[in-house]
């Protein structure tokens, strides 16, 4: 038997203004199952909860509407108003008298009469909700990060210092990310490598922390608290569980000359490789695209070196299956491919490089030692000109966005420049200075100041080769209003951060938003910049925009901080909206669970008592449904209802408006 | 014959469409609540059902809708891409791209039926929308006595 | 040897090695044609197939008590091979023996994969009749209001006897959705809004599967051309999603997948 | 002019009786002295009506009050469906359609003077309820009156109230009981199934009336029990519950054979079930 | 004698529509001629059988019991007038006139209903004497003939070789729509045609005595396996009768429908709590063959079953009551010798 109550919300003037809310109260007061209506100036305020607590204790009711402004507003405040007079949430509905009626109508009658309507559709829902009950979820306590760059690595860390395990996927060799490949860095020039080297050994080391390299997320099942994730670990040809990093192998691979990814192609590897010396693991790969074995069928000269018998030609990719409890992805960033810009030399100078080349000839570790010289014949260039902004702020080549790191480490590059060439020139053409982080303003200074860095507002408009192999750059200087041409002996382009290739792919897996550029769209871009729309899935630097290290990393606390908070309970309370399958009617044509976008629905089989085969239906995974409905509609005999929208209501609600 | 025009011109400003709407959760009935809360008009002739996704729209909500003497149905939700369920729309949109080729099969035509994606940021093109579609489905006139769907006991 | 004499063999064979427990086939009765079901290799003689063989015999393999038979091989022309093919992809049938027929040869005793690959070589391309299609055309030609006028009168003679939904092998479900009464969504009395619905959803759930075999409009005894709605959705799903169901039994649902560039011009 | 045969009396409910899980009592009173005349004129013992909620339907179940009690009509139902919801949420004060009494009663005039064994399980009470009362309400007219009534649980017991008033009763012999597993811990009555209590009971048979009623595997059963104990076939009376719609023997559906359940029945006796068609039960 | 010309039916119709009757009269609509409201314009088609019985005419596929309006949770009966218009039903066939004479039984066994009557009532049935049968006819296995006049008010032969109709009236009805016609009809004389000949294809006593023995038959099985449970036989034949009660209703108003119905389907024995008495098919079939060649006979003293041969004609699986009856006739025969 029902036995609604019905309150109307004046909402101050809010409502009652257009809407006339005694008249809505007294049609509602008619209505079948309606046992109590009234209206009040301000349902939301403590008075008027306070109505609703007393009507559905003193009237013993089974449902209430309440009439007023969006339910998305206070639906939660009138939910917990009807729980604390013992009525279970779920049987509280609102009918959005206020942001769909009054605000939008100004016909007095005609918005009252929508108004009833309105009210009447919730009566007529309501009085078919049954109580619900949050469903409960155990959480599996692993989290899954994915990207071992230094947001990864210390996303990992923090989870695994908070007790958690912790599955560290980087799609590399080795993890360490762009960080292992700078310099130094800003804004104190302390070595990359000497801070960043501890944290990925630490890494490798922890005991809640599995390590695994040259890996991939290749599938997502699942949902929050439950993730079932595969991951390709691809063919390394070596057996790292033999192998002790010696070096033998390499020394011997034929392959030499192939460019090395770590080195921004300004060195050489082998086939079987390392990426770099204080690689974690600090054991090889065989790139099979290069391997003469793999490619070619002869050779295995580094097999043959190997004492340990450690390489194997027969290694295969591998699926491994792991279960999570949540994800944190920090897949980092790419340099913008400068090619496009033809102005630039599209690309084919040899001495127009971009930052991480920059880098790699700064780093002591770097393919020239550490002394800057230019890849095209090894001299140190006496001009070396900079350029800020290259691709970002340009809507040409789709890049509205500012890079945020480049005017820093241009900065950087310059005064790692003057400090290797003490009497070279280093010009940097720039649109505007960002340096707001702590020290920023203060290094960009010192560079100007006190290294004697050269900056010139303006665009470079062009650079072109000259015969004799000096870079001619043509800019402008905005600032005093004229031409601007350097004979430079390399360029240095800032271009743009982008996210890391393949990022789209993978967002999708996990069922994350990206923007047009590629990067990962949190769920809110001021309250919840860490979270995505996808429940369990947090995000670690640069690939949600272009970040600095101490940006990176301080995201990648808070994701971890995210994670521990999830892990924090044993279970997941989640909606109970969820879609149930009556099994009696189930014929088990598999639409539904060929449509669900999660995978919630799944086979089941009926058995007898002896355990025969009866038959085979769908069934919900409640830990995986979100409630969305699509199964529910896509059943051609109705066998499927979804809790809080059901059949019934939905066909009461639609039938009242007859 | 001026009489009769005027009589026709009458009828038709007198007509108010009764128009149902069923709208999904996460979009277009935060897009409704956006346009309230930007205070924009929109004429009073629908009636939104929330449902939480338009993947969860059954046809037989639309011919419920008709057979109760609707005169237009919209169905509206995220843009594809947006949903919240991350592909209820997509489902939703093969749906429909069947569906309304068999119900204007069967009289109840593009005049009667509307699509649309209106997002939680899109409060003016959901007031603009129920503005078109309610002078669209006035100018058609009334889906009676021609409904195919009309209850009539 | 003749197509049916073909047929008697390979039903006598599969019955007597033990492949088939049932073979359902066609009869004739008088100057009719009526379904044979043949359970013993003695019996085969009242197996015949001709071109008045017309009805769909797919829809037996959902029935309990032919299923209950054990393994049952079915006389199969092209439009029942089509609704076995898309029987299975829905997992209501994971193997099937089929006679084939084709209107110009007989194409020996054939499993499911069999059937499917030999569609997709021979009968590719079934069009339906051109006097299917110009009506079609003929109803599209008309106003949205002489259409309804057209259904109205057609969807009146229905008498919700259902035979369109008996005769059609895809409607298979354990409690159809005008069964269902909590809620009654569809009116099961034989009035305007009852019969309308009825009509619109028994077509809508065919959508995307309908093979064309036309055996609803052949069991209706109102003679409402149910097959233009038929014809309608299917013209569409082609269109619109380049489907052709009944021919590949891995087929993903139409209704129930979506690529990312569906149409939607309809969409505001 | 209208089809008077499926016009229905106005009833208004005056009680409502939660008994066990979705089973409910209603007691209603007609708004028309008309209607109340005309059915206390036909009602006997055993018939039944159709009950119904305009806009839900109609559903038939026994009149579960006797035609010694005039002043209203008892009904008890489970709920399983559209009606039956629909009866379910109406409230006191609110109204139900009636049509009836339909069907053949128990011959209880052929009673008289003779020993009345009734043998109920779960919701099959109410359809010998009133039969109980009915023979309580007239002392001295019949022998000594047993009842067995068991359940699943002790939840599922109907007119707890009832039982507990035959239990005091002198004239009244009452063994209740539950399945085993669904006694609680202060539960009095006796554990097992109706046809053992039956059996362990013994009231004697010979001379003897026994009506049964409750779900099909109890009265298979029971059957053979009464007939150990001494019934004879033709003084052993059930009642069936087919499917009906009409009530007035027309829409086809309740034949048991050529038995019209809504018009032959739907009391039948042991002697008259073995002539019909088990198939179709 | 009274003479209508054989292409005058029309001319008939007309007369009698503006005497203020419903005509309903054989018309054809696409592959089909049909028992139709006779509108002006139509042509009327007395050569095939229609594929429809006169039945729905009488007894409706769906028709209003009962009307309340709602207001809240209150409900008040209004009035649920029967639509019994005056109706002349054109060349009826003799089997669905005869049928309306069993229809006459159950709608008046014990319970009287007052719709069938009064449209009963208020119907003058012209029957058609059958000039061409086909091969799913049966009325002279079932106590019919293509010249009976059980049920008719009046009677249309074919005469003077198909070229002119003689009407005759068999009763007060008949003789008012002989008079309404006056004005399209001649006094005059015409030679009757022959009637179709159909051969009797089995005795219908001994399906009645067969059935009685054989509730559990293989029969039942075999026919229960063909049969594909949907209603086109029921509701093409005109003495089935059997019906649903439903409600629907908006807020505002509820109706109780009495809504056509049928043993060959399913739900329709279902219990609430899922036992079905009849669970499969095959008991579908008894129940059907049962309850026209037994259970009626045992209850009314007639058969449920006219001959009119609709239902095989219709049966998507091709099915004919007829050869069931056939082989059970032969089958007793067989098992006598």
């Amino acid at each position: 038997m029902a036995r609604i109550g019905v309150f109307i919300c004046h909402c101050g003037e809010n409502i009652a203004r257009t809407v006339d809310c005694a008249a809505v109260a007294a049609a509602a007061a008619k209505m079948p199952g309606v046992v109590h209506s009234a209206d009040y100036k301000y349902m939301c305020s403590d008075p008027g909860q306070q109505m609703i607590r007393q009507a559905i204790a003193e009237k013993k009711l089974t449902g209430a509407v309440v009439g007023a402004c969006s339910p998305r507003m206070h639906e939660p405040t009138f939910r917990r108003a009807a729980a604390e007079a013992g009525l279970n949430p779920y049987l509280l509905e609102m009918a959005n008298l206020r942001e769909h009626c009054s605000w939008v109508h100004e016909d007095r009658a005609a918005a009252t009469a929508k108004a009833i309507d309105l009210v009447r559709v919730m009566v007529e829902k309501v009085k078919r909700n049954r109580s619900l009950y949050p469903i409960r979820v155990p959480i599996e306590p692993t989290a899954l990060v994915v990207g071992g760059g230094i947001a990864g690595i210390q996303a990992a860390l923090d989870i695994a210092g908070g007790g958690k395990k912790v599955i560290l996927v980087e799609r590399g060799p080795s993890i360490g990310g762009h960080m292992a490949r700078l310099s130094e860095t800003f804004p104190t020039l302390d070595c990359s490598q000497c801070i960043l080297t501890p944290r990925m050994v630490e890494a490798a080391s922890h005991p809640n922390i599995t390590l695994m390299t040259y890996s991939e997320v290749e599938a997502v099942e699942g949902f929050v608290g439950n993730f079932q994730v595969t991951i390709r670990r691809k063919a390394k040809y070596v057996d790292w569980s033999k192998c002790t990093g010696c070096g033998d192998c390499w020394a011997k691979c034929p392959a030499r000359k192939i460019p090395s990814e770590f080195d921004a192609r300004l060195g050489a590897r082998t086939a079987i490789y390392r990426p770099f010396p204080q690689a974690v693991p600090n054991k090889p790969v065989i790139d099979r695209e290069h391997c003469i074995m793999l490619t070619k069928g002869k050779c295995g000269a580094c097999a043959k070196a190997c004492q340990r018998g450690a390489v194997n030609f027969k290694d295969q990719d591998e699926l491994v299956k792991v279960k999570v409890g949540a994800v944190v992805l920090a897949t980092g960033f790419d340099l913008w491919d400068h090619s496009a810009y033809g102005e630039y030399g599209a690309g084919k100078f040899a001495d127009v490089i971009d930052g991480f080349q920059f880098e790699r000839l700064a780093s002591a570790s770097g393919p020239t030692g550490g002394e800057i010289r230019r890849p095209s014949d090894g001299q140190v260039p006496r001009t070396v000109v900079f350029i800020q902004c290259c691709g970002s702020r340009d809507e040409k080549v789709g890049k509205a966005y500012c890079s945020k790191i480049c005017c820093m480490y241009t900065a950087k590059h310059g005064m790692l420049y003057k400090h290797k060439v003490h009497d070279g020139r280093a010009i940097v053409f720039y649109m505007d200075i960002r340096a707001a982080g702590k020290g920023y303003e203060e290094f960009i200074r010192r560079a100007v100041e006190a290294d004697g860095v050269e900056y010139v507002r303006g665009r470079v408009s062009r650079i072109y080769r000259r015969t004799d192999g000096k870079l001619i750059v043509r800019g402008a200087d905005t600032l005093a209003g004229r031409a601007v041409t350097v004979e430079a002996d390399m360029v240095v382009l800032a271009d743009a951060v982008v996210p890391r290739s393949g990022g789209e792919k993978l967002a999708q897996l996990f069922g994350v938003g990206y923007d047009t550029d590629g990067f990962y769209s949190e769920a809110h871009p001021k309250l919840r910049p860490v979270e995505t729309a996808a429940a369990g899935v947090f995000l670690a630097g640069a690939c949600q925009s272009p970040k600095d290290i101490p940006d990176s990393v301080a995201q990648a606390s808070a994701a971890a901080a995210k994670v521990l908070g999830l892990f924090a309970r044993p279970e997941l309370e989640r909606e109970p909206v969820v879609a149930r399958v009556n099994e009696n009617t189930c014929v088990h044509c598999r639409a539904c669970i060929q449509a669900c976008p999660y995978g919630a629905v799944e086979d089941h089989e009926i058995r007898d008592r002896k355990g025969h085969l009866v038959r085979t239906v769908a069934r919900v995974n409640e830990g995986l449904c979100q409630g969305c409905g699509t199964c529910v509609a896509i059943c051609r005999s109705g066998c499927i209802d979804l809790e809080g929208f059901t059949d019934e209501q939905v066909f009461s609600e639609i039938a009242t408006l007859e | 014959m001026a009489q009769t025009e005027t009589k026709t011109a009458e009828a038709a400003a007198a007509f108010q469409p009764r128009i149902v709407a069923f709208v999904c959760n996460w979009c277009t009935y935060a897009g409704a609540d956006l346009a309230g809360t930007s205070r924009l008009r929109y004429p009073p002739n629908v009636r939104i059902i929330k449902l939480p996704c338009t993947g969860r729209i059954d046809p037989l909500f639309i011919l419920k809708a008709f057979e109760g003497g609707a005169d237009a149905v919209l169905v509206s939700g995220c843009h594809p891409g947006d949903c919240h369920y991350t592909s209820g729309n997509y489902h939703a949109r093969r749906r429909w791209a069947l569906f309304r080729r068999l119900l204007d099969l069967t009289g109840i035509d593009e005049r009667r039926l509307f699509f649309s994606w209106v997002s939680a940021a899109e409060g003016q093109k959901f007031a603009d929308l129920v503005a078109d579609i309610t002078e669209k489905v006035r100018a058609a006139g009334p889906l009676e006595p021609a409904n195919p769907a009309r209850r009539r006991l | 040897m003749s197509t049916s004499e073909a047929i008697r063999a390979d039903a006598a064979r599969l019955l007597a090695e033990g492949r088939a427990k049932l073979v359902i086939g066609y009869r004739a009765r008088g100057p009719h044609r009526a379904p044979a079901f043949v359970s013993d290799p003695a019996g085969v003689d009242v197996l015949i197939y001709d071109n008045l063989c017309k009805q769909n015999l797919a829809v037996y393999l959902r029935k309990p008590e032919v299923r209950s038979r054990g393994p049952v091989a079915v006389v199969a022309p092209p439009a029942v091979m089509r609704s076995l093919v898309v029987l299975a992809a829905e997992s209501q049938l994971t193997e099937a023996t089929v006679l084939a027929v084709g209107p110009d040869a007989y194409h020996g005793v054939l499993d499911l994969a069999g059937a499917a690959a030999l569609l997709k070589e021979k009968y590719a391309d079934l069009a339906p009749s051109p006097e299917l299609l110009e009506a079609l055309a003929k109803l599209d030609a008309m106003s949205p209001q002489e259409r309804a006028r057209f259904w109205t009168d057609q969807f009146a003679k229905c008498t919700r006897c259902y035979a369109c939904r008996a005769a059609c092998p895809l409607c298979y479900c354990a409690r159809c959705i005008v069964e269902k009464n909590v809620p009654q969504w569809i009116s099961t009395a034989a009035a305007q809004h009852g019969n309308f619905a009825w009509q619109i959803i028994r077509a809508f759930h065919q959508a995307g599967r309908c093979t064309l075999c036309g055996a609803c409009e052949a069991a209706c005894p109102q003679g409402i051309p149910l097959m233009l709605l038929n014809l309608a959705l299917s013209e569409e799903v082609a269109k619109q999603f380049g489907e052709k169901p009944g021919y590949d039994p891995a087929a993903k649902p139409v209704i129930g997948s979506w690529k990312p560039d569906d149409d939607q011009g309809f969409v505001r | 002019m209208t089809i008077a045969i499926y016009q229905s009396a106005m009833m208004n409910i005056v009680l409502a009786r939660d008994e066990a899980p979705d089973v409910r009592t209603l007691r209603l009173q007609f708004a028309d002295e008309a209607d109340r005349v005309r059915f206390f004129q036909k009602y006997r013992v055993g018939m039944f009506g159709l009950y119904g909620v305009p806009g839900a339907g109609e559903s038939a179940f026994c009149v579960a009050s006797p035609p010694t009690r005039t002043g209203y009509v008892e009904c008890t139902f489970r709920r399983t469906g559209r009606v039956t919801a629909a009866i379910r949420d109406r409230e006191v004060g609110q109204a139900v359609t009636f049509r009836g009494p339909y069907g053949n009663s128990f011959p209880i005039e052929s009673w008289k003077g003779r020993a009345i064994v009734f043998i109920a399980g779960g919701i099959g009470l109410p359809p010998i309820r009133s039969v109980i009362w009915n023979v309580l309400d007239r002392p001295g007219d019949f022998g000594p009156v047993t009842i067995v009534y068991g359940a699943r649980t002790v939840a599922d017991l109907v007119y707890k109230d009832e039982l507990a008033d035959w239990g005091a009763r002198p004239d009244v012999k009452l063994v209740t009981a539950v399945d085993p597993g669904g006694e609680t811990p202060d539960w009095k009555g006796q554990v097992g199934f109706v046809p053992f209590v039956l059996d362990h009971a013994a009231p004697p048979g010979a001379g003897a009336v026994a009506l049964v009623c409750g779900p099909p595997i109890m009265i298979k059963f029971t059957l053979p029990v009464l007939l150990k104990l001494g019934f004879a076939p033709k003084d052993v009376y059930t009642t069936l519950e087919n499917r009906m719609k009409c009530g007035v023997g027309q829409c086809g559906r309740c034949n048991v054979g050529s038995t019209y359940v809504c018009r032959d029945g739907p009391v039948f006796t042991l002697d008259q079930l073995r002539h019909m068609p088990a198939a179709d039960m | 004698m009274k003479i209508l010309d054989a292409d005058k039916l029309p001319d008939l119709a007309a007369v009698l529509a503006a005497a203020g009757y419903r005509v309903v009269a054989p018309v054809r609509d696409g592959a089909q001629v049909r028992m139709a409201e006779w509108k002006p314009g139509l042509a009327i088609d007395a050569g095939p059988i229609p594929a429809n019985s006169v039945k729905e005419f009488l007894f409706p596929r769906c028709e209003v019991i009962a009307r309340y309006s709602l207001d809240g949770d209150s409900f008040a009966p209004q009035p649920a007038p029967v639509d019994a218009p005056k109706t002349a039903v054109l060349a009826v066939r003799p089997c669905d006139a005869a049928a309306m004479v069993a229809l006459d039984k159950v709608f008046n066994w014990e319970y009287r209903d007052d719709a069938w009557n009064a449209r009963r009532e208020a119907t003058t049935l012209v029957a058609l004497v059958c000039a061409a049968a086909d091969d799913e006819c049966f009325c002279t296995s079932v106590g019919g003939a293509p010249d009976a006049r059980l049920g008719a008010d009046a009677v249309l032969r074919c005469a003077d070789g198909a070229s002119k109709f003689i009407l005759e009236a068999l009763g007060e009805k008949g003789q008012a729509l002989l008079a309404a016609a006056a004005g399209v009809l001649a006094d005059g004389d015409a030679r009757p045609d022959p009637p179709a000949s159909v051969p009797v294809r089995f005795d219908s006593k001994a399906v009645t005595d067969w059935c009685g023995e054989n509730f559990e038959s293989p029969l039942w099985r075999d026919l229960g396996l063909a049969c594909l449970g949907c209603g086109s036989c029921a509701y093409a034949c005109p003495v089935c009768h059997c019906f649903d009660i439903q409600d629907e209703g908006t807020r505002s108003e509820a109706v109780r429908l009495r809504n056509w119905d049928t043993c060959g389907l399913a739900l329709f024995t279902q219990h609430s709590g899922g036992h079905n008495p009849r669970p499969d098919q095959a008991a579908r079939w008894r129940q059907r063959v049962m309850h026209k060649f037994r259970y009626f006979v045992e209850r009314f003293g007639g058969l449920a079953c006219t001959g009119c041969g609709r239902c095989a004609r219709l049966c998507p699986a091709r099915l004919a009551i007829s050869q069931v009856c056939r082989e059970i006739d032969e089958a007793r025969k067989a098992a006598a010798k």
